[in-house]
């Protein structure tokens, strides 16, 4: 109230003579006179029960946002959120209370001056700190996708998907705040890193580029593995899941495959295969559009799974999410969700949530040990959270 | 889609006559789910658990404070009895804070809410939280007392984001100011 | 497909055999090979069954827009649309193929640099032709209203609301495309617009402040009326509607008001009730957002009602329109919805028609002469199309 | 709103059984009705009126050309067999062209769909509109051939507004570039 009368216009006053004459100083049992301004906080490390939803907000996709929810909360489960348009990425520091949001804005919205840029948020406040220009208007715009923007070597390094449809992959020293490189990957997409200084690309002709760069972000090496999938009769995901290091990539039709990306030369791994004759008959297909997470401590994978799969029904989510044990590729247990699914993420907790966006657009969270739904989160706190993220 | 059109109309009159003070809620009812104004129906109300907070996957809350009863995140919280928003309980914030990264308008307009608990009228100041994007949750308007922007002070449709570094509104806020003596 | 082709970039022809292989020479019989680009122009001048909904999108309120529709069109309605952020304003030309919206941007979408800005739309091509940067960071942010945006002198002059919340009105000669004058309206809001070079703002102290101009947008005079409202007990709505200069404001309680604006200095003229005493024991009342519109050619006026209303219910909507003479106040009919409406506006049209926004926030378009509903248009149209103007 | 739920499990498993083609959408549902993927169900069809684009409050239309049936303002017109995003025919533009103000991207990713006139393959090229905010009317997802980003040509969740002036997207046309031999 101070505040606010210290700043009330006197050309307003006679518009307002009702706070003036009616604010009685307050008398004992009654509820007293509150401070303004208030602002929350939030801790500088996040609880493991938290996500990090990334809404990309299809019906006004420059101004996308990125909301962070505690899915095990009774209430109060929406924590907080930051802007994140036209087709941002996204991704949180486990090092560092930072995150990053790598997006585009334009001097009239819509229109107008073009600017890329990398903006970094405090974790504790939700306010920008810093911001680091990207150059050329070159960063790719996806659906939002995590591998367009990953760190190498113990989070020092941050590199950016760029698509103009040139394809190349920016690297900058985040710690410096300062661009070291911008790398050409020619017919390849995304960012999959491998090793302590190493990142693989998928490509058009079925292979994985891997490129292998110096302390200072320069190209060590660059070179492609043998063909190992097949794009033309059943392409892989581009979105892995990841467990001590390998990464596990389903395919259209249910395969999995696996890359060990714990060395700088990533090895091209087995492959198995998710549903059993009977249930390929029934076309169990993987389909959704954040398909596969796994629980790095049990070594778990979870795949979001639709009966009477066909050649286009790769996105369209699914009414069940199949249990994996990610070495033996044994089927360990089926979850039946409560909702249709679009995409699902594994909490990192000890006795972990899997969360799923619904067909509705709200968040479902389930306990995964007993498979039992929790709660829905929503009622418009989102448009498209189609990418999770655990909170670090 | 007929069905979804007569449900919102006799969603919309049924509200006009049980709930008046919801309404124009009633009216916005396709933004809290979507073609139909469910949750302003007792209906709705039941099968989202009972005392829900009358929006579909936000959970109630209380004030934390004896003497202050009722859900901020519900629109019939005593003291949003004139406010016009996202109530900010469902942001990260709460009914007297805001959410992290946002800023508190510093001016704003203001509205005499009676608490049920102690039957007495409070001054509430609704100060917006500004500087990120509509939360879009729990959209909420209440306009007893409202007055048009002539009356700037008594004004609801004012965008409150002003002397703030950004005038993007978020979500709003109500606090307690003060008491409403008899003059009122 | 010739810019298609020509534009394939070559590094990335390893992804992209099919089309290079598969395009044959189309035999006849089949559908032939279509032009790119093409782009859709609009007629210099709207037909009267055109109206422009604005729609503020309160769930990204950075992001509003004004849709053209075409109400009376069986099909293809959705004529097209023009970005309108943050609280703008909007306003047609009937002398000019131009279109106005005054806005604000920030360098950073939700944040940093604020520029508020006048552009000026083509109406053929809905591109931005010219913008006038408008100065201090004042402009007025409320939900829309049609008020805040003005001309003067047959169009040659627009003026501009600003709300600091010091309150004053910015002059443009929009022919000549310079800002002339800022002007305080100290206590007071809005802008309507009384002979050629006068204006009236409604006061907190329940006068209307008059500000005379000369053609250089300078002060001539300004003095404020009698009191003749009640805004504690009975407000006017801010929003009138005009017929042959008359303006028509309806009371919160039931009364319409009317102010003569034919010159510069208006007339308080008489008032009426909307609704007879036996409607008065149902409180039957006005209330909506844009809850009066008229139809100049038949002298009638519209307005949104609801029963059961009480403090607080004035922006209920309605389910019944109640049109009135408006010379004599005798009313003459009344349209029961086909579905809860919050705004009303009707065409300029010979055979009118009533467009509503309703509940659904969709338009719901009635034939005035049968009160019979046309149609509905929607399908996320709109978000929150709270404002409707009649095409010029 | 466990009715309501309800109906969206009904649906999206329904859907995905019945008109699989849709059922991405079906996930989507909330977003072209709100809260229950309606339009998808037969039952809302016919409430529509039968014939419609299935989308509620868009009246259906035709491609004004002999020899390609179908309603460009419905999702399963057959030039949409790999088309992501909105519908132009629903914007102020066309099956095969942009709305008024907004500029068409010059590159774009190529689809292959069955003319059910002729039988033949035909070449898609779903060029983008740019440089206004998203027309969010007609949401429509159909993934016949599409390969994730590295098979960029291949791709349907690239933004290709590219070359344009400006990289914001509006909606998506379905424009024919040729016809697919038997080499295909």
């Amino acid at each position: 109230m101070r505040c606010w009368s210290a700043l009330l216009p006197n050309i307003l006053l006679p518009g307002v003579l009702i706070p003036a004459m009616v604010i009685a100083p307050l008398a004992r049992a009654e509820l007293s006179a509150e401070p303004i301004p208030v602002v929350e906080k939030l801790p500088a490390v996040y609880p493991a029960t938290w996500v990090y939803a990334h809404d990309s907000n299809f019906f006004s996709l420059v101004d996308g946002k990125v909301v962070i929810v505690d899915v095990a909360a009774k209430n109060r489960n929406y924590k907080g959120s930051l802007p994140a348009g036209q087709f941002a990425s996204f991704l949180a520091s486990s090092k560092r209370p930072e995150l990053y949001v790598a997006e585009t804005v334009y001097s009239r919205r819509v229109r107008g001056e073009r600017t890329d840029l990398l903006t970094i948020y405090d974790k504790e406040n939700l306010t920008p700190i810093d911001e680091i220009i990207l150059p050329g208007g070159k960063r790719g715009q996806f659906v939002t996708h995590k591998n367009t923007l990953q760190f190498l070597d113990d989070e020092r390094l941050l590199l950016v998907f760029n698509f103009t449809p040139a394809a190349s992959v920016l690297v900058i020293d985040i710690e410096q705040r300062r661009i070291l490189n911008d790398i050409p990957i020619a017919g390849c997409a995304m960012i999959y890193p491998s090793g302590k200084l190493s990142f693989g690309s998928l490509c058009s002709d079925n292979t994985m580029l891997v490129t292998q760069l110096d302390k200072n972000g320069q190209v060590k090496k660059q070179a492609r593995t043998k063909p190992f999938f097949h794009a033309d009769d059943d392409p892989l995901f581009a979105k892995p899941a990841m467990i001590d290091g390998i990464a596990y990539y389903p395919s259209f039709k249910g395969m999995i495959q696996t890359v060990d990306m714990r060395t700088e030369e990533p090895v091209i791994g087995p492959g198995w295969a998710l549903s059993r004759p009977a249930e390929q008959q029934q076309n169990w297909r993987p389909g959704g559009w954040q398909i596969i997470t796994a629980d790095e401590d049990s070594g778990r994978l979870f795949v979001l799974m639709h009966q009477d799969g066909f050649d286009g029904s790769h996105k369209n989510g699914g009414s069940e999410v199949w249990v994996y044990d990610a070495v033996t590729g044994k089927r360990i247990d089926k979850i039946t969700l409560k909702h249709w699914g679009v995409s699902i993420q594994a909490t990192r907790h000890d006795d972990p949530y899997l969360v799923v966006t619904n067909g509705d657009m709200n968040l479902d969270v389930y306990h995964i040990e007993s498979g039992q739904w929790q709660r829905t989160i929503g009622g418009r706190a989102f448009e498209t959270p189609f990418i999770l993220h655990a909170a670090h | 889609m007929q069905w979804l059109d007569r449900l919102v109309v006799i969603t919309a009159r049924h509200v006009a006559r049980k709930t008046s003070r919801r309404s124009f809620l009633t009216g916005l009812g396709s933004l809290l789910v979507g073609g139909a104004a469910v949750p302003l129906l007792p209906v709705a109300r039941a099968a989202d658990g009972g005392g829900g907070s009358g929006y579909p996957g936000v959970a109630p809350q209380t004030s934390g404070q004896a003497g202050d009863p009722g859900d901020p995140a519900s629109c019939d919280y005593w003291r949003y009895c004139a406010i016009d928003g996202f109530l900010c309980s469902c942001c990260g914030g709460s009914h007297r804070s805001c959410p992290p990264g946002t800023e508190m308008s510093p001016m704003t307009w203001i509205g005499t809410c009676t608490n049920p608990a102690d039957g007495k009228d409070y001054i509430i100041s609704y100060n917006d939280c500004c500087a990120k994007t509509s939360c879009s949750r729990c959209l909420c308007n209440n306009n007893e007392g409202d007055i048009p922007p002539y009356r700037a002070f008594s004004n609801n449709d004012t965008n409150w984001c002003l002397g703030t570094a950004s005038s993007v509104y978020h979500c709003s806020t109500a606090i307690i100011i003060g008491i409403a003596t008899e003059a009122s």
